[in-house]
């Protein structure tokens, strides 16, 4: 059953919820709640054998409802089930053991490439970004990365990245607009979000869509929404909104 | 034999040009009573070192007291946006950004660690950091003769590291997660520890399995209660949002140089009062 | 999902030519019953990955199931003197001995957590272990020119380690000394858990803070009381001075097989009496 | 004051405690028992802040009484003041912080050179000795390494060993009969022990002894010997007696 109150928020949380599969090893970093609500949402969904990594160390910890304005606080650890430090996640990530990592990037561009470094020349930068933290590393690694961004214009998809910081195991980026995928080397539309259009989507992305059929991005179930609300009360998955 | 010293005393002990490894992460567990003493003393060319750095990284920046930082990520978290001191630092040249992945900055504290040259990181294949920074390099693997990439050992001089417990021999216990912590306090030459209490040896003692820098490791323990603040320190504070949202608006050199003298009486609380042990 | 399962059904999932890494060091928590398992089962050409072994090491040698042991020491200690099955699978070619120091063992499995071919070791330096063992190479570091010795990864297809107390899932903690067990959980491609108790999850989430090997790592979870024996696992139990002494007198295949056949009630014990979970 | 009672093992523990400096970081592997004791001894005798290491992790374990048939059990985790890893200990010594390693071996020369491993042939040995242990890499890199042997015999001191499993560092070595120190490149005869001669020494070794004047070795003191029968009541130092 579909529900028909939502913000682009809980649509976003609830795509990338869907997207993981019961028994992955998953990890988010700092400035990611929205992917961290997500994960949790789908262990109390379909996925209850999640294993769920971050940056403090906590594994599967049991609530996000304490985390404020991180997603690298000491109250992941406090309601894990064991403790495993982030250098041991990329370790795991570099064995091929990491299924799932997220990721953010300012600029992405239609051939996968993620740049979380630059705009302008490297060394002497326009704008210098915060960097990718572990994406340079993850991205090749992991299974599948998949990149949250919650803006979608013609600067942030762009034909060519300034930088390259990675690139690599790149399999969906979620935006407010819609799903890309990441197949044949380049970036497809996966899914178009209920409430746009693919026109819109065009209008705000710098290089030429790709696809075959227009699918439109399914809405959050009643129940996903029941169990957002239960989840993240504080509404963290809205943090950048 | 006591090693608990005095805030400035310790921090005269770092010298201009030190490269120094910080602990905590992002707003969590960062050392800025140290970090604001560095700035009081008006440390000069300082290399900072750091997985994730925030407020710590962004304040030495609006002092002009760094050269390079190696990082993976240097930014508040979500709500409180990005460092406009190291941006600027950057964007204008005064400081270059080692930019890593964050797990590089790990292999690389790793090397420090085993006192070997580089480590390889398999990891690290594609993209422009390997070409643009001559920390990394891809050689031939001699077994295999496949490419791996090695990034360069980072020797931190001194680590700084803020903990919740620690007796006066420098037995340290940290509460909650320990980030890149432990790691950096077996990759530096000294190791600098700052504690929200000095407890007794007996305390210690009594839980001495969750001890994770033992005290021969250590060369200074300086006692400053709240001396993560504005940064949080688990259990016992939380962020000070108003101080960094405070902040984070500040653009000339006296209003930093305010804000870092508002701390004075709290960073320095010790020297005044009970200094003796 | 539990975890648990039968000692011969685990053992049975070895394949002969897999490289193996043994927890515990020399006479102290090694995985016995695991290995008398294998023994029984007759498997053949193994790897054996360990830094400092002794009886297991020298059981598997006198059953003829090992082709390699990478160690840097094999011997019982002091009181009981050297591994004579060891001894003379090496000095008759059956056995290839990679002589290590122990720690190029630990180097090699750390290049095997992060998954790359080779380990810089600052310490290898001059003698002729370099020259004669092919695992060993000098290179030219790329970024001073210096020369530094690598060594090859060793990643173990399986990690067996005898624990204290592993709940289904596989969460295990370690009691007293971990030695290099917690390493190989994280180096080798599956990693099974022996256990004195298999405790309740509830057990293990009251003192989670201890967990060694989270259980996500693990794949089979076998409870095998007195699996260390005649080693010693702290604190349940010391070496059995008897077994040892007696051990080591032995020359003859069925000799051996019959102090192997010794513990084959004790060691599934599990399987014929309380294996519902 | 002068014990004249002691034995060869009493003598050994004591000369090697001696060898240890206050403050200094010391290492002691498996079957290590004699050196083991010596380091307690010289913590309750001039050194209380020497820091002992050792396999199993514990750092300055209080008590070595229930040490039995191992240097690397876990009494010596139980009793200590905190926990740090073998695998630590290795890396302190690869940084130069490791002060003193003491080690083993079966066969030294004059050149400084440690066998552990083979006699014989490397791949196909006569003798499959038990290896080093760490010494191939903690005698290049602790500052001072100790070797003791409790035998003393023209096998064991050679003129060129069979394999060099290592050299490096090496400080003294202690035997039944002497201590011989390595210096300008060589070995070179450091003390006799009181209870042997010159001569006795010399037919005992197989390359010639290297001498300015003839020292002998400081015989344990009464405190020395109250302490060592306290300290080690079941008399674990003679375990290779």
């Amino acid at each position: 059953m579909v529900n028909q109150k939502y913000r682009l928020s809980d649509l976003m949380t609830c795509v990338i919820a869907d997207m993981l599969e019961d028994g992955e090893t998953v990890f988010h970093g700092v400035s990611s709640q929205l992917p961290m609500v997500a994960m949790h949402l789908a262990r109390h969904m379909h996925a209850p054998h999640l294993v769920h990594l971050n940056i403090p160390g906590g594994v599967n910890p049991s609530s996000i409802k304490k985390a404020a304005f991180s997603s690298a606080g000491p109250d992941l650890v406090e309601s894990s089930e064991a403790y495993f430090q982030l250098d041991e996640v990329f370790d795991l990530s570099m064995r091929g053991k990491l299924d799932v990592a997220f990721l953010g990037g300012i600029q992405f561009d239609m051939h996968g490439n993620v740049n979380a470094s630059v705009i302008g020349d490297y060394h002497r930068p326009k704008v210098r970004l915060p960097g990718g933290a572990g994406s340079a590393v993850l991205i090749p690694t992991a299974k599948k990365a998949i990149i949250w961004r919650t803006k979608h214009d013609i600067r942030t998809f762009v034909k060519q990245v300034d930088f390259v910081t990675t690139r690599g195991n790149l399999w969906k980026i979620v935006t407010p607009l819609c799903v890309f995928i990441f197949r044949n080397n380049r970036l497809e539309l996966d899914s178009v979000h209920p409430h746009t259009t693919i026109e819109e989507v065009q209008e705000h992305t710098g290089f030429p869509l790709i696809y075959d059929e227009v699918r439109y991005t399914k809405a959050p179930t009643t129940k996903q929404m029941q169990l957002l609300r239960q989840l993240d009360p504080h509404d963290y998955r809205s943090a950048e909104f | 034999m006591t090693k608990v010293k005095a805030l400035n005393e310790v921090a005269a002990s770092v010298e201009d040009g030190a490269t120094l490894a910080l602990g905590g992460n992002v707003l969590h567990r960062a050392p800025m009573a140290f970090v604001r003493e560095l700035a009081r003393q008006e440390k000069r060319k300082l290399r900072v070192v750091k997985t994730a750095g925030a407020h710590d990284i962004d304040l030495l920046c609006a002092v002009g007291a760094v050269d390079q930082v190696d990082a993976g990520f240097v930014s508040y978290e979500t709500v409180y946006g990005l460092p406009p001191h190291y941006r600027k630092a950057v964007q204008t040249g005064v400081v270059k950004a080692n930019e890593h992945a964050c797990y590089t900055v790990i292999s690389a504290l790793r090397a420090a660690k085993t006192n070997v040259p580089f480590m390889p990181v398999s990891g690290l294949k594609y993209g422009d950091l390997i070409e643009k920074n001559d920390y990394f390099v891809v050689v031939e693997d001699p077994f295999t003769g496949e490419p791996v990439t090695l990034v360069r050992a980072i020797v931190p001089d001194v680590a700084v590291i803020h903990v919740q417990e620690c007796d006066k021999n420098g037995n340290a216990i940290i509460h909650g997660p320990k980030f890149e912590d432990v790691l950096m306090s077996r990759a530096a030459n000294r190791v600098i520890i700052t504690t929200e209490q000095v407890v007794s040896d007996f305390t210690i003692k009594q839980q001495k399995e969750r001890i994770d820098i033992p005290g021969f490791l250590v060369e200074a323990v300086v006692k400053v209660p709240k001396g993560a603040a504005p940064a949080a320190c688990y259990p016992a504070y939380d962020v000070d949002d108003r101080a960094l949202r405070e902040f984070l608006q500040l653009k000339e050199a006296d209003q930093i140089s305010h804000f870092i003298h508002r701390y004075d009486q709290q960073d320095h609380r010790e020297v005044r009062g009970e200094r003796k042990w």
